[in-house]
């Protein structure tokens, strides 16, 4: 079952327009910050040297222009902005963070993980077409611009990252407001709202919540449909190239150690991760005694157990954003198996990382009666 | 300091000796860095076993213990002692079990032998990565705080109270007494119960030692076993706000009767000359018993359960006050005629029976039935119902008295808040552990007290009194300090983040969130050292004193050897 | 001839139930398979995830962690929280396609020497059926 | 302190739950406490269970933690094969006599180990495991038992009946047994006295209509406990005397209550417990309840009791009820209303009453204070806190008092030690 449709209590306006969606998303921000309702934007903005796209806190209006919701690459998770603003406290001003749903899934995480503070945050998502693989992009920036505008237009997303291709959350509302572009008719585009706080800012902006919504919907369960079929085939795939010790082994063999993986990824909030720590650093002699056993062993060792210790810490708040696998220089797939293993723990408290700020991440709670199956209380 | 470890095997007469060969254990573990003597010896917890590890200690200058013998629920606590004598903490010291889970199940020779090698490894290696660890001290307040002015909070007070310990008694209402102050007689001995309530009152007024605050609510309590800071807010004439330091606090609040008006079968509230059991209790106490026109009820309904479906529980003592109005109504109107309508007769203990064999007879009758409902009958009221049977019935009565089930008090969900305690089966507070710590709570210094905890008659409400005083006099003791575990969590200021997992799974509400630093902190006076936060934390910024990440793997990869 | 093969299995037990249980087990002379070496924990939540991970990847044919009976929690909850990592951990490993029949999680109270003995017995039985973890052996790990 | 400010030593008189609590209570406290029990082990009738109601929780694991600290606690003098001659003073300043029978196995030699046991040539039934197994004249009385040392029964010991055997000291390794041990008695002086003598059970051959003795496949509730019991005599293993696993039950409420005349509290509770076991064991075994009256009194019961139900446990009304046997099989005849039954069942399961125990009248004049016209010891006031007696400065606890279920008696174990606290800094 796709799990990505629209809250089906959410109100929606519907917003007449002959711009694209870039400018009507600034163009919104833009009235907000007129207004008052936002003190500052934090979205993704191209860098001045026009070769690639950076978060960047924006306080000054006349910038807003520079901004793109829309960028075609993933620089940086937004979650991560999000809390480099607002982990010590809440933010001194009204701010509207910008960011695709998974960002936003991350930043719920982050909220229940402590690591945000969303008491002045705006969270405005959009409807996401994916973004481009890191490497791709970087060849030719100004050329792979294009063809991303290009391939977001006609809804292609055969150029765009893996774990992009697969993503059946792409229109998930999770923040305050959404923009929605999928089965809008020409001209238009959907504004919902998801919160309060959501339906605060267009009420200020006297937009009224009497839209149709049902167009929205039905496009995107069917994109999100088609998407599920078509992770979960992949993941199987996957799972059958890279399952077992041999495959896992080889498929990280390349691995450098290098932790770049759990640098970028938005959820590995802590300050030291543990695989970093003393605590998995052992002396000389265990590894000498590994190698007298094994006959060899790999250096640097303890790859598959940073990998699965990971797995272990985080899964179920995956959002399968891609960082990691954009941020790994081995080309590991790094985000397509962990969004396997995370569909996999996620599914085992029927839990979907970020969709609610409310539910609780599965490890921080129970149920008296459940999970029979990994137990053998009676024979 | 150079580590210097001594390792001895004790042969447990034939019991480990017969079994393992323990020369070939000596052997394999001598040259292990850091062991500077390995032996074995007869019977290492014989007071010469004793003698004998302390004169070794000394004589090698050790720095670590590793005993292999028994189980370490038999003897660790044996050896730690001997290493405290000795002149090492005791914490340096390790127990591998080679008795109970190597040589007794073990029916090989020679695999009980590689697995004492093992076991005993386990424990050398384990024991390099041992910390001294100190017992400490806290200081403590001795005041209490009970919350609650019923029966279960002055019994508290009055058995708490003494020159080295003062009281505050905080009560919602007006005045003292609770529920209690309404009943004319106390079953099963039928003496006075408002006059005993009375005099303890009075004895409560009279002590210098317990401060009352009526019409008042406590508001906030921070702090910890031994250390508690409190609120209280006073709704006198001038609103005011008292504060003050307490060690523990207990929580007497009481119950209520459940609303008659949520069933509305009983036609209470439609209907006139239908009352709750406490209505009836006022008055009888009032000197008479009426109907609405003035006039003397020749026949009255007492109507049992009511509520029960909707609480979920047997509120315990229903069914023996209602036998206390059979002989209410017995004394003031002799000829009446009274009928219960019951399911089940719920009479536990010794001494019930006896008053119900003395209360049925003439003139009362008890029907099973279920299906009840009050209906209007001239000026009269008619009992409709099933009986046990299945069929349909009816009796028409001049007055129907509800016994309404109990309930927690309206401010028990708050109250949990304040006091960090959670709720437990019906909405009552929940304590420790249903059978052995039935009037503590899982918040150390917080305890509970009659009725709050759960239905119950005066007799075990003022034993829970009487064991909340037990459990308050035997821990908080003046000029006696608190010796919280020792081996429990702590969390590295420097790896914390901030993220409460640590928080959210504490049983115990030992972590804390210190909002100006954003991390969590371990309260030493009330964790108990599971280590739940450890497994939680994904940084590794929590450890458990005594069973760190590295003392565990250290175990595990000899295990895996 | 080559030597038949002897499982190492890791035995996490919790100190207030599975830990007495394997003492019992002891004071009743029962048969227990010496492949298991316990390691004492005071509650089963204290077993994190990554040390059983560690076990496994350093070789452990086996990793049995035993608590006490949900709602028997000497710590109140703690078993519970257990069992959702280990839920947790167990679906990592399958997922990844390797032998989540490796560990396991049992409940075993103090007064289970019998049951202990079972569970220990069975465990070594399967374990030498699946014969020994690859992970041992295997190099770049 | 000396005689004039009074003794603040407490005695502790049986070493069942609600002894051992109020023990390690006043030792936390500071207080010196001599816990002094008839039988050679600690725990009393709440190690025969394996769970207790209503959460289905382990027993020992409950129990034996506590049995351990108090084993290892020096605040505490444990005595056991002890019991009170005499008591002498009063409140502050009792003079209390107590014989201590040899076990004739030293506590400090003996490690535990067993081997005394197969040398012995003596089988007996073992009491402890109501008859169901059997044990020797050097025994302890079940696997686990705290402290965890055996005793000989010298009534069966063929020693102490004249024959030159040492068979268990020759296994012993430990110079632990000593035939030559004598009886002892001791003296001490003490401020109070708690005592936590705990109950019996009904003995249902008193109402012979239920067949209790005669029929194979009867059995009282204690007998059942350890059939279920994973440390007792067929490791948990519920089986009929053939050997086979029943198919049916019929569990009896309230047997003896008439004798007695009184509900004991907790028999509802234990025998939906008992279902609990059954069905735990054998899914689809069909118990029927024949009950008058049910007494789930509290927050906690009916909660379990719905459970229970949910699993399909039958429960009948009865007014009157008998046991017989019918061929190789048990018939349950009884009347609901005017109606009569018969239910053919494999076994039945007695819930038997709590009575008094048997020296209670004898120790209650060793102490002077009065019973009770049940036979319990008899608290001061009915309406009152239940713990302090006629005298002062004796106190009780737990099912001496009355019949109850472990939480009350774990209160009144705490209630009684905040008694002698509080009373003692007052006086």
């Amino acid at each position: 079952m796709s799990k990505s449709e629209g809250n089906s209590k959410n109100k929606c306006a519907i917003i007449s327009s002959k711009l694209d969606t870039n400018e009507v998303i600034i163009d919104f921000l833009k009235k907000a910050m007129d207004k008052g309702i936002f003190d500052a934007v934090l979205m993704p903005l191209k860098v001045p040297a026009g070769d690639s796209f950076a978060y960047v806190l924006i306080k000054d209006k006349t910038l807003l222009k520079d901004g793109v919701p829309l960028s075609p690459i993933m620089s940086v998770q937004g979650a991560k902005a999000v809390s480099s603003v607002t982990r010590l406290g809440k933010a001194k001003m009204k701010i509207a963070a910008v960011m695709r749903p998974c960002e936003i899934r991350g930043t719920n995480e982050l909220s229940k993980l402590g690591q945000t503070n969303l008491e002045n945050i705006t969270l405005i998502s959009m409807d996401c077409p994916g973004v481009l693989p890191m490497s791709d992009f970087l060849i030719d920036p100004e050329k792979n611009i294009r063809i991303f505008n290009e391939a977001m237009q006609k809804g292609d997303d055969t150029i765009m990252r893996p774990v992009c291709q697969i993503c059946d959350k792409s229109s998930m509302v999770a923040g305050d407001l959404h923009i929605g572009i999928r089965g809008a008719k020409k001209d238009t585009f959907f504004m919902i709202s998801n919160s309060q706080k959501g339906n605060d800012v267009l009420d200020k902006l006297g937009i009224d919540l009497k839209g149709d919504i049902n167009s929205w919907q039905a496009k995107v369960k069917n994109i999100a449909d088609e998407k599920h079929k078509k992770r979960e085939k992949h993941l199987k795939e996957l799972k059958s190239k890279t399952g077992g010790l041999d495959n896992l082994a080889d498929t990280f063999s390349q691995c450098i150690n290098c932790h770049n993986c759990m640098r970028v990824c938005p959820v590995c909030y802590c300050r030291l991760c543990y695989f970093d720590s003393d605590k998995v650093k052992h002396p000389s002699e265990d590894y000498l005694k590994m190698a007298e056993r094994k006959g060899s062993i790999r250096f640097l060792p303890d790859t598959i157990l940073f990998q699965m210790g990971r797995m272990l810490h985080m899964s179920l708040s995956c959002v399968s954003c891609g960082a990691c696998e954009d941020a790994c220089p081995m080309s590991i797939p790094v985000a397509q198996i962990f969004s396997m293993i995370a569909d996999e723990t996620q599914g085992l408290f029927d839990y979907v990382s970020g969709r609610n700020i409310e539910e609780p991440i599965p490890l921080i709670t129970y149920k008296e009666d459940e999970l029979h199956d990994v137990e053998d209380a009676n024979d | 300091m150079e580590m210097k470890i001594g390792v001895y095997i004790c042969e447990c007469g034939p019991n480990i000796a017969d079994k393992v060969d323990i020369a070939k254990v000596i052997n394999a573990v001598s040259s292990i860095d850091g062991v500077v003597v390995a032996e074995r010896y007869k019977l290492l917890c014989s007071a010469e076993g004793k003698r004998f590890l302390k004169e070794e200690i000394k004589k090698h200058a050790l720095t670590h213990l590793v005993v292999a013998a028994c189980s370490p629920k038999q003897h660790e606590q044996t050896f730690m002692e001997v290493c405290e004598k000795a002149g090492i903490n005791p914490y340096l010291f390790q127990l591998a079990n080679i008795r109970e889970q190597c040589a007794w199940i073990t029916e090989d020779k020679d695999e009980a032998t590689e697995k004492a090698i093992r076991l005993t490894r386990a424990a050398i290696k384990r024991v390099c990565h041992h910390s001294p660890l100190e017992k400490k001290e806290l200081e403590c307040n001795t005041d209490v705080l009970v919350i609650g002015g019923g029966i279960a909070g002055i019994e508290t007070s009055l058995q708490l109270a003494s020159p080295d310990r003062k009281i505050y008694l905080v009560e919602k209402s007006s005045s003292l007494g609770g529920l209690l102050t309404n009943f004319d007689k106390t079953f099963p001995s039928m003496q006075s119960g408002s006059k005993s309530i009375q005099e303890k009152i009075q004895t409560v007024n009279n002590n210098a030692n317990i401060e009352v605050f009526t019409n008042s609510e406590v508001e906030e309590i921070l702090g910890f076993f031994g250390n508690f800071e409190v609120k209280v807010k006073k709704r006198d004439e001038e609103q005011s706000t008292a504060e003050f330091n307490v060690g523990a606090v207990v929580l007497a609040t009481g119950s209520t009767l459940f609303d008659p008006m949520q069933t509305p079968q009983y036609g209470y509230g439609d209907l006139d000359n239908i009352i709750t059991s406490l209505e009836f209790e006022n008055m009888n106490s009032s000197g008479k018993i009426t109907l609405k026109n003035g006039k003397t009820p020749n026949s009255v309904a007492i109507i049992h359960c009511v509520g029960r479906d909707k609480t979920g529980y047997c509120s315990e003592i229903c069914c023996m006050y209602s036998l206390k109005f059979v002989r209410y109504l017995k004394d003031k109107i002799s000829n009446v005629k009274v009928s219960n309508f019951y399911s089940d007769l719920c009479i536990p203990g010794k001494t019930y029976q006896k008053f119900y064999d003395q209360t049925k007879g003439k003139h009362v009758d008890f029907i099973r039935s279920t299906d009840i409902k009050i209906t209007k009958n001239g000026d009269k009221l008619n009992i409709e119902y099933k009986d046990e049977n299945g069929s349909k019935n009816n009796l028409v009565v001049d007055m129907a008295i509800l016994t309404p089930a109990m309930e927690p008090t309206s401010d028990t969900s708050r109250l949990t808040e304040v006091a960090g305690v959670s709720l437990g089966d019906g909405g009552f507070f929940a304590e420790e552990h249903q059978k052995l710590s039935p009037v503590s709570t899982t918040t150390e210094g917080v305890y509970i007290a009659g009725c709050a905890q759960g239905p119950k008659n005066i007799s075990d409400t003022l034993d829970q009194a009487n064991a909340v005083t037990g459990k308050i006099l035997s821990s908080l003791i003046p000029g006696r300090k608190i010796e919280p575990e020792v081996k429990i969590s702590q969390i590295s200021e420097s790896f914390c983040i901030g993220c409460k997992t640590c928080i959210n799974v504490c049983s115990y509400g030992a972590i804390t969130f210190d909002e100006a630093r954003k991390i969590s902190v371990v309260n030493e006076a009330i964790c108990r050292g599971c280590g739940n936060c450890v497994a939680a934390c994904p940084s590794g910024a929590a450890t458990l004193k005594h069973f760190t990440f590295n003392q565990i793997y250290k175990e595990l990869m000899e295990a895996v050897q | 001839m080559a030597k038949e093969f002897e499982p190492r299995i890791v035995g996490f037990l919790c100190n207030w139930c599975s830990y007495a249980g394997a003492d019992l087990a002891g004071t009743s002379k029962l048969k227990v398979p010496s492949s298991l070496t316990p390691i004492r924990v005071m509650c089963s939540s204290r077993v994190d995830s990554v040390l059983v991970t560690t076990a496994f990847l350093r070789g452990a044919d086996g990793v049995l962690v035993a608590g006490c009976h949900p709602g028997d929690c000497h710590y109140d909850k703690g078993n519970y929280y257990a069992r959702r990592r280990f839920a947790v951990l167990k679906k990592v490993v399958e997922s990844l396609g390797l032998e989540s029949d490796r560990l396991r999680l049992s409940w075993v109270s103090a007064s289970e020497g019998q049951r202990f003995a079972e569970v220990v017995n069975e465990f070594n039985e399967k374990i030498k059926k699946m014969g020994p973890n690859p992970t041992r052996v295997k190099t770049s790990l | 302190m000396n005689e004039k400010e009074g003794y603040l030593d407490v005695l502790v008189i049986g070493a069942g739950i609600a002894g051992i609590e109020a023990s390690s209570l006043l030792s936390n406290s500071g207080r010196k406490v001599h816990l002094i029990e008839k039988t050679s082990y600690t725990g009393g009738n709440v190690i025969k269970f394996e769970e207790v109601f209503s959460n289905m929780e382990c027993s020992t694991c409950m129990v034996a933690p506590r049995q351990q600290e108090l084993l290892q606690d020096k605040n505490i003098n444990l005595l056991t094969l002890a019991e009170v001659e005499d008591v002498k003073g009063s409140f502050g300043n009792f003079t209390v006599k107590i014989r201590k029978k040899a076990r004739y196995v030293d506590l400090q030699n003996c490690i535990g180990c067993n081997a005394c046991f197969d040398p012995c040539p003596v089988s007996l039934k073992n009491e402890f495991e109501e008859g169901l197994s059997e044990r020797k004249a050097i025994y302890v009385p079940c696997a686990g038992a705290l402290p965890n040392v055996p005793m000989i029964d010298t009534e069966n010991c063929i020693r102490f009946k004249g024959k030159e055997c040492k068979a268990c000291q020759e296994a012993c390794a430990f110079e632990a047994i000593d035939f030559n041990q004598k009886d002892e008695q001791l003296e001490l002086k003490i401020g109070a006295i708690i005592a936590a003598t705990g109950s019996d059970t009904f003995d249902p051959k008193q109402t012979p209509e239920y067949g209790y003795g005669k029929i194979d496949d009867v059995y009282t509730a204690f007998e059942f406990e350890r059939l279920y019991a994973s440390n007792g005599p067929t490791e948990g293993n519920i089986n009929l005397k053939n050997g086979k696993a029943p198919k049916s039950v019929a569990i009896i409420h309230c047997v003896g209550r008439d004798q007695k005349g009184y509900c004991s509290a907790v028999c509802c509770m234990y025998s939906l417990k008992f279902n609990h076991y059954l069905k735990s064991k054998i899914p689809d075994i069909k118990i029927k309840e024949f009950y008058t009256d049910l007494c789930i009194p509290g927050k906690s019961h009916q909660k379990f009791y719905e459970k229970m139900k949910e699993t399909g446990t039958d429960l009948i009304r009865v007014n009157e009820i008998g046991v017989e046997k019918q061929g190789q099989g048990i018939t349950v005849k009884y009347s609901v209303g005017n109606k009569k039954g018969n239910l053919p069942v494999d076994m039945v399961i007695l819930a038997t009453s709590i009575e008094p125990r048997d020296d209670t009248p004898e120790l209650a004049k060793v102490l002077g204070v009065s019973l009770d016209e049940y036979g319990f010891f008899k608290e001061e006031n009915p309406d009152a806190s239940s713990v302090t007696t006629s005298k002062p400065g004796v106190l009780i606890a737990g099912c001496a008092q009355g019949p109850k279920n472990i939480q009350n008696s774990v209160s009144q174990a705490n209630a009684a030690v905040g008694k002698i606290l509080s009373l003692s800094k007052k006086r």
